[in-house]
């Protein structure tokens, strides 16, 4: 295993242009292949931190680095290297995939990066065979399921063989066996992982390691079965396991 | 008003301005507020500033440049003329909320479906553009950077997805208006007559412009 | 392209506005018949659309960018006669909420953009799509030709307007070249992105594309048991 | 108790103008006051029975009774009723807040059918107070959170006094404390309820009896409880306990 972390963030702290203060200093570092459940309640800044992870925000103190690289917006060209090391797979999956079909979508980000021809292709086939949905390579993705659709959002970004995959909300509106099959596929992946959810069994199933993000600092980073098992800290941050769920 | 007073009666016009400002410093708008969203008219202010240099009639020189009188006297017309339309739209829409607006259209007997499309597009702008605004950062995320005219045709599919969305969710919100018993007629927004004095306030502004300019016509200004 | 106040005198604005207020008046009916009680959700949500479309800057050179109209775009999707009361509210709103086009200019505006720049559309689609081969790909062309057309048509109603009551001293006709000239390079970019949008949607949802809907020829009809 | 059941159901079959049949003969009977779940995988018509319950689709075969009377899609005066007393909340609360504020989304339903002035203030007070946003009367739905909009949307339907109220996925994209506060609302109504959820704990929180619907028929009728331990049931129906979750 790799030794520089996949991800770095030093007294992050960011304000938006209305003067809204959304980080007041996040510390977290996360190691190469780690899973990391990011849990916090709504308006804890869990979105705004994320959209550091790639400089869409840029940093206005603090430092965030991806593998031992500083996220500066400013640097056109490295901003290229860093957002194909950090895969967002956002939560509406309408919102990422947008061309008219499934396989051009797949091609979008690597192309962005350089590829062409049959290595660009190569790539898309062995994204798409990851999550299991080759077949569907030249369907229009408004005709697939809801499940599937996030399912080739989530190969949109593995295209781009990402250091770190940032996955917000993965589990919402799936039915429950999509929702495992997702499951299924996060587990095969080797690839550090971000999770941004809400659905604390999930991230108990899926991640060793859990943060709570809340009022824009990291205020419990612990095993994701300690944090659970916190009823206490829970409730102080709008967090609840739900009606008849156990921690076995 | 301002816009059928000729340019040549200019002291009509330095009071118009200072009517808009007593209005916009009396309503409490930051003026540089004020002056920041008026410069959407910069694209005009171009077009009137190369006037002078064409066009016909008298020709007389400043530093060196030689101007046309006629084209001179259009494109300040077009700047004063302008700028007085942009800061009382900007007043107008900084001191009305836009369901404030949309009353007053349905008062002004806008046919009512227009009012009602209106009021969608008032409701639901936010809700687009948020998507709008998640789609490209998304794109972004990916390496996409809008940088020349080959990236026209992701801009183009990005424009399909979204009209798809619209019309979609168009079409659930009419489902859901009928599941509400929606039968054609939507509840009027306007449940309060204007009084004589909403009137009266409506028409001072107008009004006073009015006196002006017959004030410095009457004058021969 | 939004005409600001003053730049044409208060006669000819009046006369377009009573113009615009006719076509608005024809449009509702039109809308209503093919739409129903369905009108005001639908148009709201294309109008909606429109508007947050032409906020997509597209980069046209040198550092400058342009936007769409979407007169040609709005009438290949939904109509004319929808087209006409969604861009006429874009531009009434733009006006009343952003000062962008004077509120004296709006029936010139409102001529120029959802008058000409639809109906013009309208037409050449029409033309082009009975001269060509029945197939997507022809919609798709005649889409893009009337994109390429509506724009320099909807300037040229710019120089009519001009030509009867403008208050600058240019003559009509470098008026009419100027004009007409850049909006053919605005038209260019115009078609092309309609181009690439009818037929990304014609690919995913082609029943929500009014030109495709009247040309599907038969449908087979089935009863369930 | 009313005998006349809320919702009766006889044979219903139909199919869609391109041919494609969605439901093969549905029958189901929910009694007054009764709160049932609607599971189901994707593409089972849930959502085509549901629509047919307030005669958005018309009846092709079979019959929908609401309350004792006959669903007639095409006796525009009787529509008008039926629909009054079937309140449905769709998924997402942007498709069903419309209006300007708040305050008018609620009234829209009572005003067309017919209420007015006072009577018309009072109602859309009551229903607010319901789901405790009553102070947001005077709000654009804009500005409201996810769950807030979600409790709004709730309130639309209410205003109507339903003799039904259809939920379409009420807990899908909620957070936790949301989905606790909803849950806490559902129970206090006094009003039959139609859940349609792939959130199984949630139906089994809030609703006695279960039915699924696969294939376009009702496959299984029973307390959600016998339906939930019983895998093999839900495994041929794609339908899954969520990871973790057991049945205490």
């Amino acid at each position: 295993m790799n030794h520089v972390p996949s991800l770095q963030i030093k007294d992050l702290a960011f304000a938006y242009p209305d003067g809204n203060q959304a980080l007041f200093g996040v510390n977290l570092t996360i190691n190469k292949g780690e899973r990391v459940a990011l849990l916090g309640p709504n308006g804890a800044g869990k979105t705004t931190l994320v959209l550091h992870m790639n400089g869409i925000h840029p940093t206005m103190q603090g430092e965030v680095r991806i593998a031992g690289v500083v996220v500066d917006s400013k640097n056109k060209d490295a901003l290229k290297q860093i957002r194909a090391k950090v895969g967002i797979v956002f939560q509406d999956p309408d919102d990422q995939l947008f061309m008219p079909t499934v396989g051009e979508d797949i091609a979008f980000g690597p192309y962005n990066m350089g590829l062409r021809g049959e290595e660009l292709n190569r790539v898309v086939d062995e994204a798409l065979t990851q999550v299991g949905m080759l077949e569907y390579k030249d369907r229009p993705p408004h005709h697939l399921s809801f499940g599937q659709r996030r399912r080739v959002a989530v190969a949109t970004v593995l295209a781009m063989k990402p250091e770190i995959l940032v996955m917000d909300e993965p589990s919402s509106n799936l039915d429950p066996a999509s929702r495992r099959e997702l499951a299924e596929i996060v587990q095969s992946l080797d690839v550090t992982i971000v999770m941004v959810t809400h659905d604390l069994p999930y991230a108990l199933e899926l991640c060793e390691r859990s943060v709570i993000l809340s009022g824009g600092v990291i205020v419990a980073d612990a095993p994701t079965r300690d944090i659970l098992s916190n009823n206490q800290l829970l409730a102080s941050h709008r967090l609840e396991l739900p009606f008849g769920f156990s921690l076995r | 008003m301002s816009v059928s007073t000729p340019i040549t009666r200019w002291p009509a016009f330095v009071a118009f301005f200072l009517i808009l400002l007593i209005t916009a410093l009396l309503s409490k708008i930051p003026l540089l507020l004020l002056f920041k969203r008026a410069l959407i008219e910069i694209p005009f202010i171009f077009f009137a500033i190369l006037m002078p240099f064409f066009g016909t009639g008298e020709k007389f020189e400043i530093a060196g440049l030689e101007l046309h009188r006629e084209g001179l006297l259009a494109g300040t017309s077009i700047v004063v003329k302008g700028t007085l339309g942009v800061l009382a739209a900007v007043i107008l829409s900084t001191t009305t909320t836009a369901r404030e607006i949309l009353r007053g259209l349905e008062r002004l007997k806008l046919p009512t479906v227009m009012v009602q499309i209106a009021s969608f597009m008032l409701r639901y702008v936010n809700v687009i553009s948020d998507e709008m605004e998640r789609m490209k950062i998304a794109r972004e995320s990916r390496g996409f950077v809008a940088s020349s005219i080959k990236h026209w045709k992701v801009l183009a599919t990005t424009a399909s997805a979204l009209f798809i969305r619209s019309y979609e969710r168009g079409e659930r919100v009419h489902l859901a208006m009928l599941s509400r018993g929606f039968d054609g007629n939507l509840p009027s927004l306007d449940n309060s007559k204007a009084t004589l004095r909403d009137w009266i306030v409506a028409l001072s502004l107008p009004s006073i412009a009015f006196f002006i300019s017959l004030f410095f016509f009457a004058i021969g200004w | 392209m939004h005409i600001p106040d003053g730049f044409i005198d208060i006669p000819t604005s009046a006369a377009f506005a009573a113009i615009a207020a006719g076509a608005i008046a024809v449009s509702i009916k039109g809308a209503k018949s093919s739409l129903d009680d369905k009108t005001a959700p639908l148009a709201g949500l294309t109008a909606t659309f429109i508007f947050a479309v032409q906020m997509l800057n597209f980069p046209v050179a040198a550092g400058t960018s342009g936007h769409l109209l979407g007169a040609a775009l709005a009438t290949v999707l939904v109509g004319p006669y929808a087209a006409t009361l969604a861009i006429s509210i874009v531009l009434l709103l733009q006006s009343l909420l952003f000062a962008d086009g004077g509120l004296s200019a709006l029936g010139l505006n409102i001529f120029n953009m959802s008058i000409i720049g639809v109906w013009v559309s309208f037409a050449i689609f029409h033309l082009f799509k009975r001269i060509l081969p029945k197939t997507k790909i022809s919609l798709i062309a005649a889409a893009g030709i009337a994109a390429l057309i509506s724009v320099p048509a909807a300037a040229a109603g710019f120089v009519v307007q001009y030509a009867i009551g403008a208050t600058a001293p240019f003559s009509v006709t470098s008026v009419l070249a100027a004009m007409v000239g850049t909006h053919i390079l605005i038209g260019i970019g115009e078609a092309l992105i309609t181009i690439f949008a009818v037929g990304a949607i014609l690919a995913s949802r082609s029943d929500l594309v009014y030109g495709y809907r009247s040309q599907r020829l038969s449908l087979e009809v089935r009863t369930a048991e």
